[in-house]
C-alpha cells in the first residue's frame, strides 16, 4: 500500500493504529465517501444558483433533468439542493446526539459495570426506568416543551438512545472485571476514574464503535419519526427525516420515487462508509489484530 | 436463585411505581387534555360543555388527588375507564391487545435472532470477503430504513401489488378465527419489523464473533481437531452470544415502541396502535395501564436476560 | 533470562530411557530445513529457517531458547495452527502415525490435518488462565477429541474423560468433571489441558512452554506429571521452554534457538556438561549456582548476562547471526551463514569456530 | 435448534398459503361488502355511541336514522323516519308526521315516544350528548299521537333541522332504563345496540371492524346485501393497499392517491365538493392584524390560483368569502387576483414595519400530510416576498384545542391558523367560528372575530325560515366577509372516494362528516361475490 509508506514509521501505538487503518482498504473507502460527502454538502450551495427553499410551482413533481439533478418535489423545490441542506442537518443531529448517548451510555454502563454491586443496582434500575419510558410519550412530552427545532430534536433522540448502550458496556465490563490485570490494577489501587480510562475504554472500544455507526442511522430514522408527531426538524426546512417522511404517501411512494429514494441511498451510504469506518478504526486500536 | 429473582421483581414493582409518577406528572406537561381531543374544530362545543365534562372526568381535581385515586384504584386491580368515547374498561383494552403485540413482536424478534445470529457468524467467517460486504450493505439498508417506510414499501408491494399477503388486520374481518389466516396476516408485519432488528444483531454479532475469534481457547480447540465448522458454530457462537444476549433482551423490550409504524400501517390491533390512538386523545387511564403494561413487559425483558446471560455464562454469578 | 531454578546437580541424575513398545530406530517426529515466513505490509519475513530435529517415541527433545527465538512458532508450525499470514514456505515435518505410517503435515490439507490433531498429534499451550472455553464444562471439553478422533459414544466419552482427569492427578475427578474453568486453579487447569492433548493418546505431544505461568512448586508436579505420562503412553514429546533448569528436568535431547536458527543440538548431557557454541555457553553462564551468591556480592559483580540484543528479523546480519554478541567472533564468521556441524561429542553446532575456543 | 425450524416452517407455510390464497367463496354463499366507511376527515373509528358523534354520520345510518335526512345530491333536507315535516311561518313550531311501518331491529314498533326520548336524552348535559348547545332552543316536545312529534322553539333557528339530520333515533325501550350518566360509558353500544336502518349490529372490535347483518324485515326492502363489514384503517395508505387488493370496495382516498386508480378500470373514482373553507384565520387577540389593509395584502400577496392549478391539480375552487355555491356569491366580489405590489403597498400604508416588521408569525395546523405541507411552504415563500415572514407549527387534533382555547388565550402561540371550516350543506355553519358573539367560552370563534357587519349578518342569517330568505341573508356573509376579511378565504377543495366498478347503487359522496344523506342502504349491491 503506497499511502502507508510515506507516513513516518510511528512508534507510539496511537502511530501504529494509524498506519494499520490507512493500510485497511474498506476504512480507507470509508473515509473517502464521508469526506466527499461532507465536501459536495458544504461546497455545492455556496455555488449553486438554487436553493433548497426555492419553490417553483410550474416544476412540480419533475423527475430528474438536467436542470434539477435529482428532480424537484410537490412544490417544485429542488431535491439535490434540499438532499445536501437535509443531510448537514440530519448528519449534525445524528452525530452529536450519538456523540451524547455515547458518554451518557458508556459512563452509565461503566460505573455498573466496575463500580460494586450497589453501583450496578442503581444504575441499572435507572436505566431499568429509561427503557420502560414509552418513547412516544417521551417524545410528545419533551418536544411540546421544547417545541420542534434542532436543539430539541438533539435532546429527545440522545434521551432515547443511551439505555442500551449502558447494558451491552455492563456486560462486556462485568466479564472483564473478572481477569486478572483489572484485579492487579486495583490492588495497586485505582480508582474507578483511571480504571474506566485504562481498561473500561479501550475494552469495550468495539462496542462503542458498533454502538456510534448504529447509532447515527437510528438518529436520522427517530428524527423522521418525529416528523411523524409533528416535530423534529420543522418543514419547510430539509431534513433527510422529513423528506424520508414524505414517502407516506402512497403516490408519492410509486410516482414520485426520487423524492424519497435519494435521501434513503444518501443515508445507506452514509451508515455503510460510517461502518466501515468504525470496523477500520476498531481493528486498528486493537493490538490483537497486528497479525491482520 | 430464588433470592435474586424476588429482589429483582420486587425491584420491578417499585419501578413501576416510579414510572407511573414519573408518566403520570409528565402526561400532565404535554398540551391539550382529554376534552381538548374531544372538540372537533367543526363541533360547536361551547366552552361550558368542555369544563362540565372535565368536572365529569373529575380532571379538575389537583393533580397529587388524581394520582393517588388512580393508584388506588389500580392497585385494586381497575385500571379506570377510557377517556375515549365509549368508555370501555382500560383493562379490556389493554389484554385484548397485548395479545396480538406479543405475537408480532416475538415472532418478529425471533425471526431477527435466527437470521441475524446466522448473517454475524457468516459475516465474521468470510471477513472482507465479497459475501462479508454484500451482508454489510444489506444491514446498513436494513438499520436505516424507518419502519414505517419499509412498512409502506411492504405493505404496497407485498399486498397491495403482488397481494401475496393480505392488507393489514389480524385477520380476515368477520369471517372465523383460522390459525392459517392468522399466519398469513402475521407474515408481512413479522418480517418487517425483523428487517431492522436482524441489521442490529448481525452487526453486533459479527463484531463480537471476530473478537472471540482471537481468544486462545479457539487454538486450542482446533489443537483438538475440531473441525473447522464445529469449532465456530460450538465454541466461537457460544461465547460470541454472550453479549449480544444483553443486546436481544433489551430491542425485545423497546420492541413495543417500534411495533408503532408497523402497527398503524397494518393495523395490527396490538399495543402500538392502542398507545399511539390514546396519546393522540391524551386519554390518561388508557396511556398511564398502556405503560404499566408495556413497562411490566421491559422489566421481565430486562430480568430475563440478565438470567440468560447468567444461564449461559458460568462465570456470572446471579446476583 | 529468567534464572533457572532447579537444583544445578539435577543436569547430573541419569534418566533411564523408557523402555518403549515401538521400534526403536524411526523417530517418531522428523522435521527437515523447515522455513517460516510471515507476510506483513513491508513484505515478507522469514521467522525460522532451516529447522532439523528428530524426535524418537518415548523421548522428549527440548526446544530452548530467548522469547522471540522462534521456538513457539516451530511449534505451531509443525501443528499447522500458525497464526494470521504465517506459512511453511519450505522443508518437510514427517510424522508416523498410530498407524505407523509416516506423513509430510507441511504438505496436509486441513480436512486430513484435522483428523490428526488431538488424535496422532496433542498440543499444551503457555497460558492456562485462557486457553480453555469459559463456558462449556470441563468432561465436555476432554470428552470432545475423544467423540471425534475415536468415535466414543457421549457417556463413554466422559467416562474416559474422567479417567485421563485422574490420570493427571486431579481429584474427584467425576465432579470435577461437571465443573467449569473458573472453578480451577492454575494448576489445575494445565492438568486438564495436559488431559485434553493426552485423551487420544497421540504419538506426539508438542508443550509449548506448559510451566512457564505456573509458580515453582506447582511446575515441578506437571514436569513430574509429564514424565509419569510419557512413560505410560510412550508418547514422543516437543517441550518448547525458555528456563534450562526444565530442560536439565525433562528433556533427553535438546535444541538451542537463536533468532530463528537452531545453534546447537544433541543430548541434554553433552549440551549442557560440554556446550560447544558460544550462545549456549552464554546462556549456560547466566544460571547462578545455588551458593555462590554470597561469593558475587562479596566481589560486587553482577550476574553474568549476554551484552547486545537479538538481531531484528526485519534485518538480519550476513554471516552467523550471534557475531556481534559473540566474545569469540571473527571477521570470517560474519561472511557466510555456518552450517551445523559434528563436534567430537556429537552435537551439531551452527559455528565455525567450536572448536577453536 | 428443533424450536427454531418449527418457527421458520410456521412462517413459510404462512406466506406459501397466502400466494395460494384464492377466495374461493362458493356461489350461494351470503353476499359480503367490506367497505372503509369511517376512512378520512367524514369518519370516526370506533364511534359506536350516535349522542357523542361530531363527524362520521355514514357509518352511522347503516345501523341507525335520524328522522329528517339530506337528499341524495346533498342539497335540502328530506323526511327519513319522519315521512313528513312542517315549520310554522313564525318558525317557533316544526311537526313531524313519523312513517307507520318503522320497526327496530328487535321488532318493537318505532312511535313518537322513541323521538320524545332521543330529544330529551341528546338535550341532557348527563349523557355526554355533543348536541346539547345546539338543540337549547327547544323548549318543549309534544307527541299528541304514536305517529306525530310537535316540537317548540324559542326563537327561530334555521340550523335546527341541520342538528336533526345529525341526530339517530335511539330505542325508548332498551334505554329508558339506563340512568343517562352513566349510558356513555355502558355495554349497550358495543353488545346489542338496536337501530332501525337497513342493517342490524352483529359484533365490533376495537380499531378493527364493525359487523352488520342484513335486517331482514326494513320497512323500505330487505337489504341485497346480506354481510356488511364497516373496516377502520389508521393510515390512509393502509385504505390504499386494501382497495388495490380488493379487500374492500369502498373507501375516502386523499386527493394525492387518486391518480394511483383513475388508470384503474377496476375502479371508479368519485369526486365531490368537500363543503370545507380552508382559510388562514387571523388570531386578532394577536392585535396585528386590526388593520384591514394588512389584512387585504395577505390575500393579494397569494397567489390562489397558481396554488389551486399546480398543488391541487385544478381540483378546487378559490374562495373570495366563506362560501362558493353559486347561489350564495354576489357578483359583485372583490377578486383579490394575485398583486404582490399592491399588497406590498398596502403593508407600507398600513406600517407593517412598526406593527410587526419581519418578525416571525406562528402559524398553526392540525393538517400533517404532504399536501398541506407543500402549500404551507408556497404560501409562506410567497408572503416572505412582501415581507411577511410565517413560521408552520404543527399540532394533533389535541394539542391544537389547546392552544386556541388556552385560558387565557396565549396569541404568542399563534397569530395565525390553517384550518377549515364546513361551509354546508347549511350555511349558518359558519356561524361558530366568525360570530362576535362565538368567541370562547361561549362558542367556538377561537380567533375572536368581532366585527359588528359579519356578526349582523350572521344574526339575521339564522332567523330566517324560508330558503330564499336564507340565500338572500348568506348573500350578506359572504359580502361582509369579502370586505371586512375576518378571514383569508383560500379555496375549498374536491374530496374524493373510490368504489370497486362490482359496486352497485351506492350513490358515496365525500359529504362532510359522511352526511348523513340518503344513500338507500337496501338497494347497494355487489356483482360477483
Amino acid at each position: 500500500m503506497t499511502v502507508a509508506r510515506f507516513l513516518p514509521d510511528m512508534k507510539s501505538p496511537t502511530g501504529r493504529a494509524l498506519r494499520r487503518f490507512v493500510g485497511n482498504p474498506s476504512a480507507m473507502l470509508g473515509l473517502a465517501l464521508m469526506v466527499a460527502f461532507l465536501l459536495v454538502m458544504f461546497i455545492y450551495p455556496a455555488v449553486s444558483a438554487i436553493g433548497p427553499n426555492s419553490i417553483d410551482l410550474l416544476a412540480i413533481n419533475k423527475p430528474p433533468s438536467l436542470a434539477h439533478w435529482l428532480g424537484t418535489d410537490g412544490v417544485g423545490r429542488d431535491v439535490f439542493a434540499r438532499l445536501l441542506e437535509g443531510g448537514r442537518v440530519s448528519l449534525l443531529v445524528a452525530l452529536t446526539s450519538s456523540v451524547a448517548s455515547l458518554v451518557i451510555g458508556f459512563a452509565v454502563g461503566a460505573v455498573a459495570g466496575l463500580g460494586g454491586r450497589f453501583a450496578d443496582a442503581g444504575a441499572m434500575r435507572a436505566v431499568d426506568v429509561a427503557m420502560t419510558l414509552p418513547p412516544v410519550i417521551l417524545l410528545l412530552v419533551l418536544a411540546s416543551i421544547t417545541g420542534p427545532g434542532i436543539g430539541p430534536t438533539i435532546l429527545v433522540i440522545s434521551l432515547l438512545s443511551w439505555p442500551v448502550l449502558s447494558r451491552l458496556v455492563r456486560s462486556r465490563l462485568l466479564e472483564l472485571g473478572q481477569r486478572d490485570f483489572v484485579v492487579a490494577s486495583r490492588g495497586m489501587g485505582a480508582g474507578l476514574g483511571s480504571l474506566i480510562r485504562r481498561h473500561a475504554l479501550p475494552n469495550t472500544i468495539d462496542i462503542l464503535v458498533v454502538f456510534v455507526t448504529l447509532q447515527v442511522a437510528n438518529a436520522i430514522l427517530l428524527e423522521a419519526g418525529l416528523s411523524f408527531l409533528g416535530l423534529g426538524v420543522p418543514p419547510p426546512d430539509a431534513s433527510w427525516g422529513n423528506m424520508l417522511f414524505a414517502a407516506r404517501s402512497t403516490t408519492v411512494l410509486t410516482n414520485y420515487p426520487w423524492q424519497w429514494m435519494f435521501p434513503g441511498l444518501a443515508l445507506v451510504v452514509v451508515v455503510l462508509a460510517i461502518n466501515f469506518i468504525g470496523d477500520g478504526l476498531r481493528d486498528a486500536f486493537d493490538p490483537r489484530s497486528e497479525g491482520g | 436463585m430464588t433470592l435474586y429473582l424476588v429482589r429483582r421483581f420486587a425491584a420491578g414493582i417499585l419501578l413501576l411505581l416510579a414510572l407511573s409518577m414519573l408518566v403520570f406528572f409528565l402526561l400532565r406537561l404535554a398540551p391539550g387534555d382529554p376534552i381538548s381531543s374531544y372538540i372537533d374544530p367543526m363541533a360547536s362545543m361551547t366552552e361550558a360543555d368542555m369544563e362540565r365534562l372535565r368536572q365529569s372526568l373529575g380532571l379538575d381535581q389537583p393533580l397529587p388527588f388524581q394520582y393517588v385515586y388512580w393508584l388506588g384504584e389500580a392497585l385494586s386491580g381497575d385500571l379506570g375507564r377510557s377517556l375515549q368515547r365509549n368508555g370501555q374498561p382500560v383493562l379490556d383494552l389493554l389484554s385484548t391487545s397485548i395479545g396480538p403485540s406479543m405475537l408480532l413482536m416475538l415472532t418478529g424478534s425471533t425471526l431477527a435472532i435466527i437470521f441475524g445470529v446466522i448473517i454475524g457468524i457468516v459475516g465474521a467467517v468470510r471477513r472482507d470477503g465479497p459475501v462479508d460486504l454484500t451482508l454489510a450493505a444489506l444491514s446498513s439498508l436494513g438499520v436505516s430504513s424507518p419502519a414505517f417506510l419499509t412498512s409502506l414499501v411492504g405493505l404496497y408491494v407485498f399486498s397491495g401489488v403482488l397481494q401475496w399477503a393480505p392488507a393489514g388486520g389480524m385477520q380476515d374481518p368477520g369471517m372465523p378465527f383460522t390459525v392459517s389466516g392468522l399466519l398469513k396476516h402475521l407474515a408481512l408485519p413479522a418480517l418487517i419489523l425483523a428487517f431492522g432488528q436482524t441489521a442490529l444483531i448481525a452487526r453486533y454479532m459479527r463484531s463480537s464473533l471476530l473478537e472471540v475469534l482471537h481468544q486462545d481457547y479457539i487454538r486450542t480447540a482446533r489443537a483438538k481437531g475440531v473441525p473447522g465448522r464445529m469449532v465456530i458454530l460450538k465454541h466461537a457462537v457460544r461465547n460470541a452470544l454472550l453479549p449480544v444476549v444483553t443486546l436481544i433482551g433489551s430491542t425485545l423490550g423497546l420492541a413495543v415502541g417500534g411495533a408503532i409504524f408497523i402497527e398503524s400501517v397494518f393495523n395490527w390491533p396490538g399495543m402500538g396502535l392502542l398507545m399511539v390512538t390514546a396519546v393522540e386523545a391524551r386519554d390518561y387511564p388508557l396511556i398511564m395501564g398502556g405503560t404499566l403494561m408495556v413497562g411490566a413487559w421491559v422489566i421481565l425483558a430486562n430480568i430475563m436476560t440478565d438470567v440468560a446471560y447468567a444461564f449461559i455464562d458460568p462465570r456470572i454469578k446471579v446476583g | 533470562m529468567a534464572a533457572a531454578s532447579a537444583d544445578n546437580s539435577a543436569i547430573e541424575t541419569a534418566r533411564a530411557a523408557p523402555h518403549s513398545s515401538q521400534t526403536v530406530g524411526s523417530p517418531a517426529l522428523s522435521v527437515q530445513s523447515l522455513r517460516v515466513t510471515f507476510g506483513t505490509n513491508q513484505g515478507t519475513l522469514t521467522a525460522v529457517e532451516d529447522i532439523g530435529l528428530n524426535i524418537a517415541p518415548g523421548k522428549t527433545l527440548a526446544l530452548v531458547g530467548e522469547s522471540g527465538s522462534g521456538k513457539s512458532v516451530t511449534s505451531l508450525a509443525i501443528i499447522r495452527l500458525l497464526a494470521g499470514r504465517g506459512r511453511i514456505s519450505e522443508g518437510s515435518i514427517a510424522l508416523r502415525g498410530k498407524d505407523g505410517a509416516v506423513k509430510d503435515l507441511a504438505q496436509m490439507a486441513e480436512p486430513e490435518l484435522e483428523a490428526i490433531r488431538g488424535n496422532d498429534l496433542g498440543m499444551v499451550f503457555q497460558e492456562p488462565m485462557t486457553s480453555l472455553n469459559p463456558v462449556l464444562t470441563v468432561g465436555e471439553q476432554i470428552a470432545e477429541p475423544i467423540r471425534i478422533h475415536m468415535g466414543l459414544s457421549r457417556r463413554d466419552a466422559m467416562l474416559r474423560a474422567i479417567e485421563m482427569l485422574d490420570r493427571v492427578g486431579i481429584p474427584a475427578p467425576a465432579a470435577r468433571a461437571r465443573q467449569y474453568l473458573h472453578e480451577f486453579s492454575g494448576g489445575m487447569r494445565q492438568r486438564v489441558t495436559i488431559a485434553i492433548a493426552l485423551a487420544c493418546d497421540p504419538v506426539l505431544l508438542l508443550a509449548d512452554e506448559p510451566t512457564t505461568a505456573l509458580d515453582v512448586t506447582v511446575q515441578m508436579q506437571i514436569l513430574n506429571l509429564l514424565r509419569k505420562l510419557q512413560a505410560e503412553q510412550g508418547m514422543a514429546m516437543l517441550f518448547v521452554t525458555h528456563n534450562l533448569g526444565v530442560v536439565a528436568e525433562i528433556a533427553h535431547e535438546v535444541a538451542v534457538m537463536y533468532a530463528g536458527q537452531i545453534v546447537e543440538q544433541g543430548s541434554v548431557r553433552e549440551v549442557l556438561k560440554t556446550p560447544r557454541h558460544p550462545y549456549t555457553r552464554g546462556l549456560l553462564a547466566c544460571v547462578p549456582q545455588l551458593g555462590s551468591a554470597s561469593a558475587l556480592k562479596n566481589s560486587g559483580s553482577p550476574l553474568f548476562s549476554i551484552p547486545g540484543m537479538v538481531p531484528s528479523l526485519r534485518d538480519m546480519p550476513k554471516g552467523c547471526r550471534f557475531a556481534a554478541r559473540c566474545p569469540h567472533a571473527q571477521p570470517k564468521c560474519t561472511v557466510d551463514t555456518p552450517e551445523p556441524v559434528l563436534t567430537d561429542t556429537g552435537n551439531r553446532v551452527r559455528c565455525i569456530r567450536w572448536n577453536e575456543i | 435448534m428443533r424450536f427454531k425450524h418449527f418457527m421458520t416452517a410456521a412462517l413459510m407455510a404462512g406466506i406459501a398459503y397466502g400466494a395460494g390464497m384464492a377466495d374461493a367463496v362458493a356461489q350461494d354463499a351470503p353476499t359480503r361488502l367490506v367497505g372503509g366507511f369511517d376512512v378520512g376527515p367524514g369518519g370516526f373509528p370506533n364511534n359506536v355511541n350516535p349522542l357523542l358523534a361530531t363527524t362520521g354520520y355514514m357509518a352511522l345510518t347503516l345501523a341507525y336514522e335520524p328522522l329528517v335526512i339530506y337528499d341524495e345530491k346533498i342539497e335540502k333536507v328530506i323526511g327519513r323516519l319522519a315521512d313528513s315535516f312542517e315549520i310554522a311561518p313564525d318558525g317557533l313550531t316544526y311537526t313531524f308526521k313519523l312513517s307507520p311501518e318503522a320497526k327496530w331491529h328487535d321488532g318493537e314498533a318505532f312511535t313518537s315516544k322513541d323521538v320524545a326520548f332521543t330529544l330529551d336524552l341528546a338535550r341532557n348535559n348527563a349523557s355526554g350528548s355533543v348536541y346539547v348547545a345546539r338543540l337549547a332552543t327547544i323548549t318543549d316536545v309534544a307527541t299528541p299521537d304514536d305517529r306525530t312529534v310537535v316540537l317548540t322553539l324559542s326563537q327561530p333557528n334555521s340550523s335546527l333541522l341541520d342538528t336533526l339530520t345529525k341526530l339517530m333515533m335511539l330505542p325508548e325501550h332498551k334505554l329508558a332504563s339506563i340512568p343517562a350518566d352513566t349510558l356513555a360509558r355502558n355495554e349497550y353500544w358495543i353488545t346489542e345496540p338496536v337501530g332501525t336502518g337497513a342493517f342490524r349490529f352483529k359484533q365490533y372490535s376495537p380499531n378493527q371492524f364493525i359487523e352488520y347483518e342484513a335486517f331482514a324485515d326494513y320497512r323500505r326492502g330487505k337489504p341485497k346485501i346480506d354481510q356488511l363489514v364497516n373496516r377502520y384503517f389508521k393510515t390512509p395508505a393502509a385504505a390504499v393497499a386494501a382497495l388495490k387488493a380488493g379487500e374492500i370496495a369502498v373507501s375516502y382516498v386523499e386527493a394525492d392517491d387518486v391518480t394511483n386508480f383513475q388508470s384503474d378500470d377496476a375502479f371508479r373514482v368519485i369526486e365531490g365538493k368537500s363543503q370545507v373553507v380552508n382559510y388562514l384565520g387571523f388570531n386578532f387577540a394577536a392585535k396585528i392584524w386590526d388593520d384591514q389593509r394588512v389584512r387585504a395584502a395577505v390575500m393579494y400577496a397569494l397567489d390562489r390560483k397558481t396554488i389551486v392549478e399546480q398543488l391541487y391539480g385544478g381540483k378546487a375552487t378559490v374562495a373570495n368569502c366563506g362560501y362558493t355555491a353559486e347561489r350564495l356569491v354576489p357578483s359583485d366580489l372583490e377578486a383579490y387576483d394575485y398583486n404582490p405590489d399592491k399588497a406590498r403597498e398596502l403593508l407600507k400604508e398600513a406600517g407593517w414595519d412598526q406593527i410587526n416588521g419581519a418578525k416571525p408569525i406562528s402559524v398553526l395546523t392540525y393538517y400533517n400530510n404532504d399536501q398541506s405541507n407543500n402549500v404551507v411552504a408556497a404560501m409562506q415563500a410567497m408572503l416572505a416576498q412582501v415581507g411577511i415572514n410565517i413560521a408552520p407549527r404543527v399540532a394533533d387534533m389535541a394539542g391544537y384545542n389547546a392552544v386556541i382555547y388556552a385560558k387565557p388565550i396565549d396569541p404568542s402561540q399563534f397569530q395565525l391558523v390553517y384550518a377549515g371550516l364546513t361551509n354546508g350543506p347549511n350555511p349558518g355553519n359558519l356561524n361558530i367560528g366568525l360570530n362576535g358573539a362565538q368567541i370562547p367560552p361561549n362558542g367556538s370563534n377561537y380567533t375572536r372575530v368581532d366585527i359588528p357587519a359579519v356578526s349582523e349578518a350572521f344574526n339575521a342569517g339564522l332567523k330566517q325560515t324560508t330558503a330564499e330568505g336564507m340565500d338572500k341573508s348568506y348573500r350578506d356573509v359572504c359580502s361582509a366577509m369579502n370586505k371586512e376579511l375576518p378571514w383569508a378565504t383560500l379555496w375549498e377543495t374536491k374530496r374524493y372516494g373510490v368504489e370497486s366498478v362490482k359496486l352497485k347503487n351506492m350513490n358515496w359522496q365525500p359529504a362532510p362528516g359522511g352526511g348523513p344523506y340518503e344513500m338507500h342502504q337496501e338497494t347497494w349491491e355487489l356483482e360477483g361475490n
